[in-house]
């Protein structure tokens, strides 16, 4: 329990220092949206609507640094996170419920299958160690050095051609509307298999190696032996003591994963143009949506706190003896 | 002489394999009786622990057995080989005829599970035909024996001190009422008014169980109290073995004379002691003939060349106490 | 007075020069491991490659010529773009950046978590809370994010631009292990045995802790440089940093923004994406290596399975130590006959 | 017998002294103080009286985390003391670091409770010794008079012929070796006061005793001062001078290490003395008339919140009433034979209590 | 194939012949619920279906904005001599979509809306007086809005009804958008708006039963989409586009990239030496290679050629053309260059050109990174002027720091765009203005970037601006075309487009280089007028 209060003390300053840099950082930036909109639309706004882009963005009133972080803290506090510029006049809160889901469910499923699916066979190829399982681990290690953006770019000239059964685009088919039928977590589904697999692909094998790394850590330690001096099975041994104690160091990197979901794989959302978090990213970015940008931001440094505060209980959970450092 | 549980023959064991290979046992022929406390003394590096690990098979690579076998009679049945088990026969004779308790009791537990899972483990894996609440009990009964009350049970290991921990695992070794129990330094890390209570406790057990010991430490002073007989291994080999009474009044391997009289008493006449000198042999450039020559006092020709072998000295014609050594009258009869 | 302790003589068999070997065999290990090697020699390519490259390319990367999107061919071996450029070209010449940005962060990188960790945990108290409460926020905020936002925010954010950027915000978490790693050390023995020498508190940080941290932070180092090289990749390709010198990342961009794989040039992606996957592999063979050598219990890993000299095969693991035939055995062994109860044991 | 000829020095001059000395270890918290107002500390050294004298050996016994340790690097200064006075050669001495430091370690060095710990697995023998001269200044002018100094080192500790041993790593040595170049390493400062934490507690019983013959032998040519930390009863009566005795964190017990041992006084001098392995004993372990004066089976006390008065009494078989709730001060105790004096912490012997 | 599932969709269950659907895409990425048509940032404007619901008073062609456009919510339309009076005609009997008619008083609300507020007067009108009274509305100005006729014309009409409801006009999202469209929105999801026909029209009710606006993510994901039917109206950059998008189906996938009147260009820092000498400015556009720059990096397409030396795009600025340039295309001639230069003093030592100083000729080309098409332009261009020696570098600048180069005139050379509008006038008025030039390092220009200082230009824009007859403009804009080809402030290369890629498959009937009646684009206005004459391909 003081081992939990110690650490909600450190979410709490960690977010404080994560919203303030995300206060500060776009404030720095030189150049401004405006500016940015016209760049976009290369020429198809005239210089003269400059001016009214501005009085439409607020962005003609000055405001001292101290006060704007006063307000902007005042705002967060009451979940607005100010108004995208990309997307004026709606709400940066909007477009995040918008996307936050489909980031949340690709990426999220993705990372839980992957880390499932890698630790299982990690445990595998360290419990059988010279195995075949083992004699695949340079494959794996070069599997996991390919940047999945290009994994996800041969897929989608491999797979997804014209004919093929997976779509090369979206989160769904267009004129769906989407709902909870059959038809459109169908379609839903079939989008998300691509862009899930080349995920799965890259980053299963970097829990391979771990959990494997771990195992055979693990199965040198005298309470593996005296498992075995006891005359458990083998499933046993493997399972409850090996496996056991080797995922707990995984589970703070499983954690970290987890927390990056949203904004980890941003590349892959913007190969596949699926519909989630990381590609408004990219588009924030590209048009120097501060708003947008910094509710993303906060979104994405939220939710690795999250998950690092999950993970926290979770090796409460799973560890008996609680750790003081970490 | 009550008959023998295991006999040890001929036994060998390396580290790694062909060249490399470094004998860390050698030739080694042990008996242990029913019911009795066998003491291995030695050196640290002797191959006292890796003799244990090696007689069930529990070596960590690169260990192989590399000869010798180690033959188990069950009480009624025909005798068997330990080493011509298959894994799976390995697996259900572990424990159930003979357990071994390690030094590390914090490592032997896993940090993870209750005692009591830990302890259900291996009853579960041995009876299954148990039902839950049987194992319950027999866990609890025996954990009681032990002086753990019931309820500590469903403690982790962190959360028992060393010596409770050194007890569980005592428990856990007997819950099966297995023949043999092996156990390396199973009190070194403890202070002695631990050590003394945990012993006590083992030999009480010992009488109502009626099982064997093979009781590994280099504390002499504390086997000489302890155990029924005791072995001395230098150098991989055995040198010598005897009633505990006898070797400790009348040693005959110059090695065992000189740890008996490396440890202070804390009794009697202060004395000056001499200790061993020279270091223990490197296993991988053994000297030649008795590994214990070149720090031998009473060292001669013949012990450089030819490897003494253990048997009943010409000397005391005592067929309990045997001892591999050149010296006059310590030479085997035969 | 004779005490006899001057009596003891050390034994070493086998003499001096025996007994020293170990040591130099044990620092030689490290090149000796088959991974590390292949992934050090791998390395010491592409080095080779960022030193060269330009001299070595064929044509100039940038130069337009009349072959308009080859594929491969003998006088372009990776094909062409769209405006006719030499893509093996490119990629040679390409290779300086990566590298340079991937050492680069990964020195800075390196040197901030050394000093940040090791400090935090060697001087303790409020140092060490502020500090690690530092790379705890750093560990926090996402390090992909925050470069996109900070490199697509400098303006004229060339190589040593992107380079710092990745390096300034990728440290923490090699601090938090190098913290972790001296705060154990720091109560070791040696280290107090050597204050208690009378050591100076800066000697002991560089000369009693840091040569036993020498592994991590080698390892980090490695891993800082993978995350740098994918990093500075990604920036490029999605178009966020100002590249005007080429490296893979901008050749993929090219790639995609001229669609290269709907006009089915496979040939503009494929080559650097290799390179990429390559160079990822060498460093984390490396890796591999740098573990090996901290773990001794990886060292065997690939061991396991081992040949006797009578030519039957042993399998080592843990639990069942394997019983070497035993040829000519001396003396007959009782024949096994097993305990009725202990064959359905054994079948359960 | 370089080290000691400037001065002329008489056997049993005090050299150090520790007086009152006390330290609590906070136990670690962050946040928690905020939600809970009492500070919690490991009471590990409690009020201790220790002196150590020229060419003389005292021991210090008592059970595992009793404090010994402690003790050790309360006076070796490696931990600030919460409580208490060191003095060396009658003056107070608080040293943090620094040059201060340094000339109290060329005065007072350790040999730490390790062999295998305490050498950095990194650096050569080399290495370690000549720090150990450099820092000190005695490494001479030179290579060729260092590598002398160097041999001259290991020569002390027996580590023949030294070349041999210059050039390796700790762990190409054996324990006994490492515990010798520790050793030597605290003797390249050319110390007056040497604190042996369990010197040899690692080591087997014969190199065991080659360790203890050769401290003697060097606390008779050096005529140093040696504080021998111990679990082995029985080693201390056989090398040490005087022995204390030790419970959690307090000295209950003190006097010449043959008189202590022989007849031992406080209730938990005496478990100890009864629980150590003794072969010459009569009867055997496990038989009835052993059963050991504990009554709290054996489990030591907590160190967080010790208990009141008299430490040892939950396990005491002798304990009385005041033993709860008064702590007890020395007791002088009649000098059964020979020289020195002999005292226990316990009410037992307040002057008309029951014997 | 891929599209198995649209096409199932597309044709209502039924088969090929009775199709109903027109999917239109756009690159723009997911969207946010917007139907305002007033925020250039709603999925209304960014997708374009605004045009489908609200409708302009006169529907103007915008690859001819010189011809008079066709009466549309207005019947007639009337300006004053000097343009700063309009009275406008109403036409009656159209319903908005929830069935109230729209009348004279909505036109002029429409007009106050954007005098009102700032933000949504996005072309800056100077909005005088405006009445509503019967059918007619009345405006006035402060200034003669020759050059900004076609801006105001063009206005669409909102519901009074429904805007006077609304509190901040700038910030709502129009949740249900009231039009006069023959469309309203049916549903709406981030990643398509499917708006579906009216029952009732004050025109004949248009074929296409159902609008599906599609927004991919990028242009990767659109091309893909046009590519294999999935999207069959689009405007995007397709590299290659023959291979990539019409190879897929020869006799379906067609593309249409008129022209507009707007250009692009390499802007020209005309302070900095020695590009301050127009001699080497027309030295360097002789030597640019517009057909590569039309072909590689504009992929055959996108930007159509400048071929008038005067910069003024064809066909869209024809009638503009004075007479002296009307047959004058650019043409490369690097010999002529090399002897316009060595005329001027320049020398030319092997392949280094020396200006009159002795100082080689060097230049920075500089553009955003991530706009491909223009690095690429900028690649050509870079080696056309190594032909005379011009040693020319390219970099590639993070985008914000180049607005601000570019804005304060610190740079060599860039792409970069003009305005556009109905006449040529907005272009030389961006380029050549000297009302708006600024001095270096000093920003807010919003045109004249190369910092083009020429009273004669200024005073020829002036009088184009307040000219009170035709004649005077053709003089003054005849003036200014005299300047842009002798002093060449900008060496113009493409034009802008208002094109689109279309698929003939289903649908017939769009604009076409044989039927240019309207631009191609998806998301202009016009898009209602081809929406309105498209016809299924198979009846
Ligand atoms: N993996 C290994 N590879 C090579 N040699 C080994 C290995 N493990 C142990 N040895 C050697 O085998 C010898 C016997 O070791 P063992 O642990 O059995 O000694 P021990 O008698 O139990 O000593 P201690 O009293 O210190 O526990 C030692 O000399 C040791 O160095
Ligand atoms: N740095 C520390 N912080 C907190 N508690 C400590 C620290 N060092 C020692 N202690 C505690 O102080 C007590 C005394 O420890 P110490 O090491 O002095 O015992 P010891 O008598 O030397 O034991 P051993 O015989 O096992 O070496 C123990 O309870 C220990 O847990
Ligand atoms: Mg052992
Ligand atoms: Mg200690």
């Amino acid at each position: 329990m003081k081992f939990l209060l110690q650490r909600i003390a450190f979410y709490l300053f960690t977010a404080w220092a994560a919203v303030t840099i995300n206060f500060f950082i776009p404030r720095l930036i030189p150049g401004d949206p405006v500016q940015s909109l016209i760049n976009k639309q290369q020429g198809n706004i005239s210089t003269e609507a400059v001016h009214s882009l501005y009085v439409l963005f607020g962005l003609d009133k000055n405001a001292s640094m101290l006060s704007q972080y006063k307000d902007y803290w005042i705002q967060i506090f009451h979940g607005d996170l100010g108004t995208s510029f990309t997307f004026f006049p709606a709400p940066v809160s909007q477009i995040l419920t918008q996307s936050l889901p489909w980031t949340i469910l690709l990426v999220g499923i993705t990372t839980i299958v992957s880390f499932a699916l890698g630790t299982g066979l990690g445990v595998l190829a360290g419990w059988r160690r010279g195995s075949w399982m083992d004699g695949l681990l340079p494959v794996t290690t070069f599997i996991s050095s390919i940047p999945y953006f290009w994994l996800g770019l041969l897929a989608i000239t491999l797979l997804a051609g014209a004919g093929s059964f997976f779509p090369s685009s979206g989160g769904y088919e267009p004129g769906l509307v989407p709902s909870w039928n059959g038809e459109f977590i169908g379609s839903a589904i079939q989008h998300s298999l691509l862009p899930a697999l080349t995920i799965l692909i890259s980053s299963v094998s970097g829990w391979i190696l771990s959990m494997r790394n771990m195992m055979v850590t693990v199965a040198s330690e005298d309470y593996i032996t005296v498992a075995h001096a006891k005359g458990l099975s083998e499933r046993r041994v493997m399972v409850s003591y090996a496996a056991r104690n080797a995922l707990l160091p995984n589970v703070s990197g499983f954690a970290l994963s987890l927390g990056f979901i949203v904004g980890g794989t941003l590349l892959v959302e913007i190969v596949f143009s699926y519909p989630g978090i990381g590609y408004n990213l990219f588009q924030a970015v590209g048009s120097k949506d501060y708003p947008l940008l910094q509710g993303i931001f906060l979104i994405i440094t939220l939710s690795v706190l999250v998950a690092n505060l999950l993970a926290d209980v979770a090796y409460l959970l799973l560890d008996p003896r609680t750790r003081k450092e970490g | 002489m009550k008959p023998p549980v295991l006999e040890i023959k001929n036994f060998n064991v390396d580290y790694g394999l062909g060249d490399q290979a470094v004998q860390a046992v050698r030739d080694v022929t042990l008996t242990l009786h029913r019911g009795e406390v066998l003491g291995l003394a030695g050196e640290s590096g002797s191959g006292k622990s890796t003799l244990a690990y090696g007689v069930t098979r529990l070596l960590p690579p690169p260990g192989v057995i590399s000869g010798g076998s180690v033959i188990y009679h069950p009480p009624g049945g025909e005798p068997y080989d330990v080493m011509a088990l298959s894994n799976s026969e390995l697996r259900a004779f572990r424990w159930a005829e003979t357990s071994i308790v390690f030094q590390g009791a914090m490592n032997s537990l896993n940090p993870v599970h209750k005692v009591s899972t830990q302890m259900l483990d291996v009853i579960r894996a041995h009876e299954p035909q148990l039902t839950q609440e049987a194992r319950v009990a027999r866990a609890k009964e025996m954990l009681k024996l032990v002086g753990i009350s019931a309820d500590r049970m469903d403690a982790y290991p962190h959360q028992l001190s060393g010596g409770m921990r050194q007890r569980v695992m005592i428990g856990m070794a007997l819950v099966l009422e297995p023949q043999v129990v092996i156990m390396d330094e199973p009190t070194t890390a403890l202070d002695v008014v631990m050590q003394r209570q945990i012993l006590a406790q083992l030999v009480e057990l010992r009488e109502r169980l009626d099982f064997s010991v093979l009781f590994i430490t280099h504390d002499l002073s504390l086997l000489v109290e302890f155990s029924d007989r005791i072995a001395i291994m230098y150098g991989g080999r055995i040198v010598e073995q005897a009633k505990s009474a006898d070797l400790y009044k009348d040693s005959l391997h110059p090695y065992s004379e000189g740890l008996l009289k490396s440890f202070p008493a804390l009794r009697g006449p202060r004395k000056e002691l001499a200790g061993i000198p020279g270091s223990p042999p490197d296993l991988r450039g053994m000297p030649t003939g008795c590994a214990f020559h070149p720090r031998c006092p009473h060292a001669f020709d013949r012990c450089s060349t030819e490897i003494p072998v253990l048997g009943v000295p010409e000397a005391r014609n005592d067929p309990n106490r045997e001892v591999a050594c050149w010296l006059p009258g310590r030479v085997p009869v035969g | 007075m004779s005490a006899p302790a001057s009596t003891i003589t050390a034994v070493t068999p086998g003499g001096p020069a025996a007994a020293t070997a170990p040591a130099k065999r044990q620092r030689l290990r490290f090149v000796a491991n088959g991974k590390a090697a292949t992934g050090l020699v791998t390395l010491a390519f592409f080095c080779l490659i960022a030193i060269i490259g330009p001299w070595i390319a064929p044509f100039d990367p940038s130069k337009r010529s009349s072959d308009i999107l080859q594929s491969p061919s003998g006088k372009h071996w990776f094909g062409t773009t769209h405006l006719g450029q030499d893509i093996f070209s490119q990629i040679l010449v390409g290779t300086r950046g990566v590298m340079f940005v991937g050492l680069l962060a990964g020195i800075i990188a390196t040197a901030l978590s050394v000093l940040i960790g090791v400090s935090s945990g060697f001087l303790g108290g409020a140092a060490d809370e502020t500090l690690s409460a530092l790379s705890n926020v750093f560990l926090v905020i996402p390090a992909l994010p925050l470069i996109i936002i900070v490199a697509s925010t400098i303006p004229g954010a060339g190589d040593l631009m992107v380079a710092l950027v990745i390096g300034l915000t990728s440290w923490a978490w090699g601090a938090r292990v190098l913290r972790a790693q001296t705060l154990s050390l720091r109560r070791r023995d040696y280290v107090e045995a050597a204050r208690a020498t009378g050591e100076s508190t800066w000697r002991i940080i560089t000369v009693e802790i840091l040569p036993n941290l020498t592994a991590i932070i080698a390892s980090g180092f490695v891993g800082t440089v993978i995350f740098a090289v994918m990093s500075e990749i990604t920036l490029a390709f999605i178009g966020i940093s100002t590249i005007s010198e080429w490296n893979w990342g901008t050749i993929l961009f090219w790639a995609q923004s001229q669609q290269a794989l709907a006009q089915g040039a496979w040939w503009w992606f494929v080559p650097a994406g290799l390179a990429i996957a390559i160079l990822g592999t060498a460093l984390s063979l490396i890796n591999f290596g740098i573990d090996e050598f901290v773990s001794p219990r990886l060292r065997s890993s690939g061991h396991t399975k081992v040949k006797t000299a009578d030519g039957h095969t042993v399998k080592m693991r843990v639990g069942f130590t394997p019983v070497l035939s035993q040829n000519g055995k001396k003396d007959p062994v009782t024949p096994v006959v097993r305990k009725a109860t202990d064959e359905a044991k054994g079948a359960a | 017998m370089t080290a000691t000829e400037t001065e002329p020095v008489t056997t049993g001059d005090v050299v150090l002294e520790a007086d009152g000395l006390t330290k609590h270890f906070p136990v670690r918290r962050g946040l928690r103080d905020l939600f809970t107002k009492e500070r919690k500390a490991v009471h590990a050294v409690d009020d201790i009286q220790l002196t150590l004298r020229r060419g003389r050996v005292t021991a210090l016994v008592g059970e595992s985390g009793s404090g010994k340790s402690t003790v050790a690097r309360l006076m070796a200064q490696l931990y600030g003391r919460t409580a208490g006075d060191i003095r060396l050669h009658g003056e107070t001495i608080t040293v943090k670091g620094g040059r201060g430091f340094r000339a109290y370690c060329r005065q007072v060095q350790m040999i730490f409770q390790d062999p295998f710990a305490s050498l950095n697995p990194v650096h050569t023998v080399r290495y370690h010794l000549t720090r150990a001269l450099k820092i000190h200044g005695r490494a001479g002018k030179g290579s060729a008079e260092l590598e002398q100094n160097l041999n001259a080192l290991l020569l002390r500790v027996q580590l023949t012929p030294p070349e041999r041993y210059l050039d390796k790593f700790p762990h190409e040595l054996s324990g006994g070796q490492r515990q010798r170049v520790s050793i030597a390493r605290a003797l390249g400062a050319n110390p007056e006061v040497l604190l042996a934490d369990e010197p040899v507690s690692m080591l087997d019983v014969s190199i065991r005793l080659g360790v203890l013959n050769l401290l003697r032998d060097l606390k008779e040519r050096l005529n140093l001062a040696i504080l021998y930390i111990t679990h082995d009863i029985a080693s201390a009566r056989y090398f040490a001078d005087e022995t204390l005795v030790m419970y959690a964190g307090r000295m209950v017990e003190g006097g010449d290490s043959e008189t202590l041992t022989q007849n031992p006084a406080h209730p938990y001098t005496r478990l100890l003395i009864e629980s150590a392995p003794d072969p010459d004993r009569l009867d055997r372990v496990g038989d009835a008339k052993d059963a050991p004066e504990d009554t709290a089976g054996g489990e030591p006390p907590s160190l967080i919140a010790p208990p009141t008065g008299c430490r040892f009494h939950p396990r005491c078989i002798h304990a009385m009433p005041k033993c709860s709730t008064e702590l007890p001060p020395r007791f002088e105790l009649p000098i059964v034979s020979g020289e020195g004096e002999h005292w226990a912490a316990c009410w037992l012997y307040e002057e008309g209590a029951a014997k | 194939a891929c599209s198995n599932g649209d096409d199932s969709k597309n044709t209502a269950g039924t088969g090929g012949s009775t199709t109903t659907v027109l999917n239109v895409g756009m690159p723009n990425g997911p969207q946010t619920e917007n139907h305002n048509p007033f925020l250039g940032s709603s999925a209304g404007a960014s997708l374009g279906y605004r045009w489908m619901i609200f409708e302009p008073l006169v529907m103007i062609n915008g690859i001819k904005p010189a011809e008079p456009g066709k009466p549309w919510l207005a019947t007639e339309w009337k300006w004053d001599a000097n343009f700063t009076k309009l009275s406008l005609t109403i036409r009656d009997g159209v319903k908005f979509s929830d069935g109230t008619p729209m009348t004279a008083d909505d036109v002029a609300y429409s007009f106050q809306l954007r005098k009102d507020n700032e933000g949504l007067n996005t072309d800056a009108i100077p909005y005088g007086t405006i009445t509503a009274s019967g059918n007619k509305v009345d405006l006035t100005f402060t200034r003669s809005q020759f050059t900004n006729q076609n801006k105001v014309l063009t206005v669409f009409v909102v519901s009074k009804k429904q805007w006077s409801a609304i509190s901040d006009p700038t910030k709502d999202i129009l949740k249900n958008p009231i039009g006069t469209g023959p469309y309203t929105v049916k549903s709406f999801t981030p990643q398509t708006t499917t708006l579906t026909v009216r029952d009732s029209y004050w025109q004949d009710l248009p074929k296409i039963k159902e609008l599906r606006y599609t927004s991919y993510n990028d242009n990767n994901a659109q091309t893909t989409a046009l590519a294999n039917g999935a999207s069959e109206w689009s405007f995007v950059f397709v590299p290659n586009v023959k291979a990539v998008y019409q190879s897929k189906d020869e006799k379906n996938h067609k593309l249409f990239f008129p022209a507009n009147l707007g250009i692009h260009g390499l802007w020209i820092n005309t302070t900095r030496k020695p590009f301050d000498d127009p001699a080497l400015r027309r030295a360097m556009d002789k030597v640019i290679n517009r057909d590569d720059i039309f072909q590689q990096g504009e992929a055959g397409y996108f930007y159509p050629k400048v071929e008038s030396v005067t910069g003024i795009p064809t066909p869209a600025g024809e009638s503009f053309i004075a007479p002296e340039y009307k047959d004058k295309k650019h043409v490369v001639d690097v010999d002529g260059a090399k002897a316009d230069l060595a005329a001027a003093g320049y020398k030319l030592e092997g392949d280094v050109l020396k200006d009159k100083t002795g100082k080689p000729v060097t230049i920075t080309l500089t553009d955003p990174a991530g706009w491909s098409d223009y690095i690429t332009d900028l690649e050509i261009i870079k080696d056309n002027l190594s032909t005379i020696g011009i040693k020319a570098t390219v970099d590639k600048a993070n985008q914000d720091a180049w607005f601000k180069k570019i804005d304060e005139g610190d740079f060599d050379a860039a792409m970069h765009w003009t305005n556009g509008g109905a006449t040529p006038f907005d272009i030389y008025q961006n380029i050549m203005d000297g009302k708006i030039l600024k001095p270096i390092g000093k920003g807010g220009v919003s045109g004249n970037y190369g910092r083009f200082n020429s009273p004669e230009a200024t005073k020829a824009l002036d009088e184009y601006a307040n000219a009170a007859d035709e004649a005077a403009r053709t003089t003054a804009l005849n003036t200014l075309q005299k300047i842009m080809v002798e002093q060449m402030p900008i060496i113009p290369t493409s034009a802008s487009n208002v094109g689109g890629l279309y698929s003939t498959k289903n649908w017939s009937g769009w604009p076409s280089d044989a039927d240019p009646y309207a631009p191609g684009q998806p998301t202009q206005q016009n898009a209602l007028e081809i929406v309105l004459k498209l016809k299924p391909s198979g009846a």
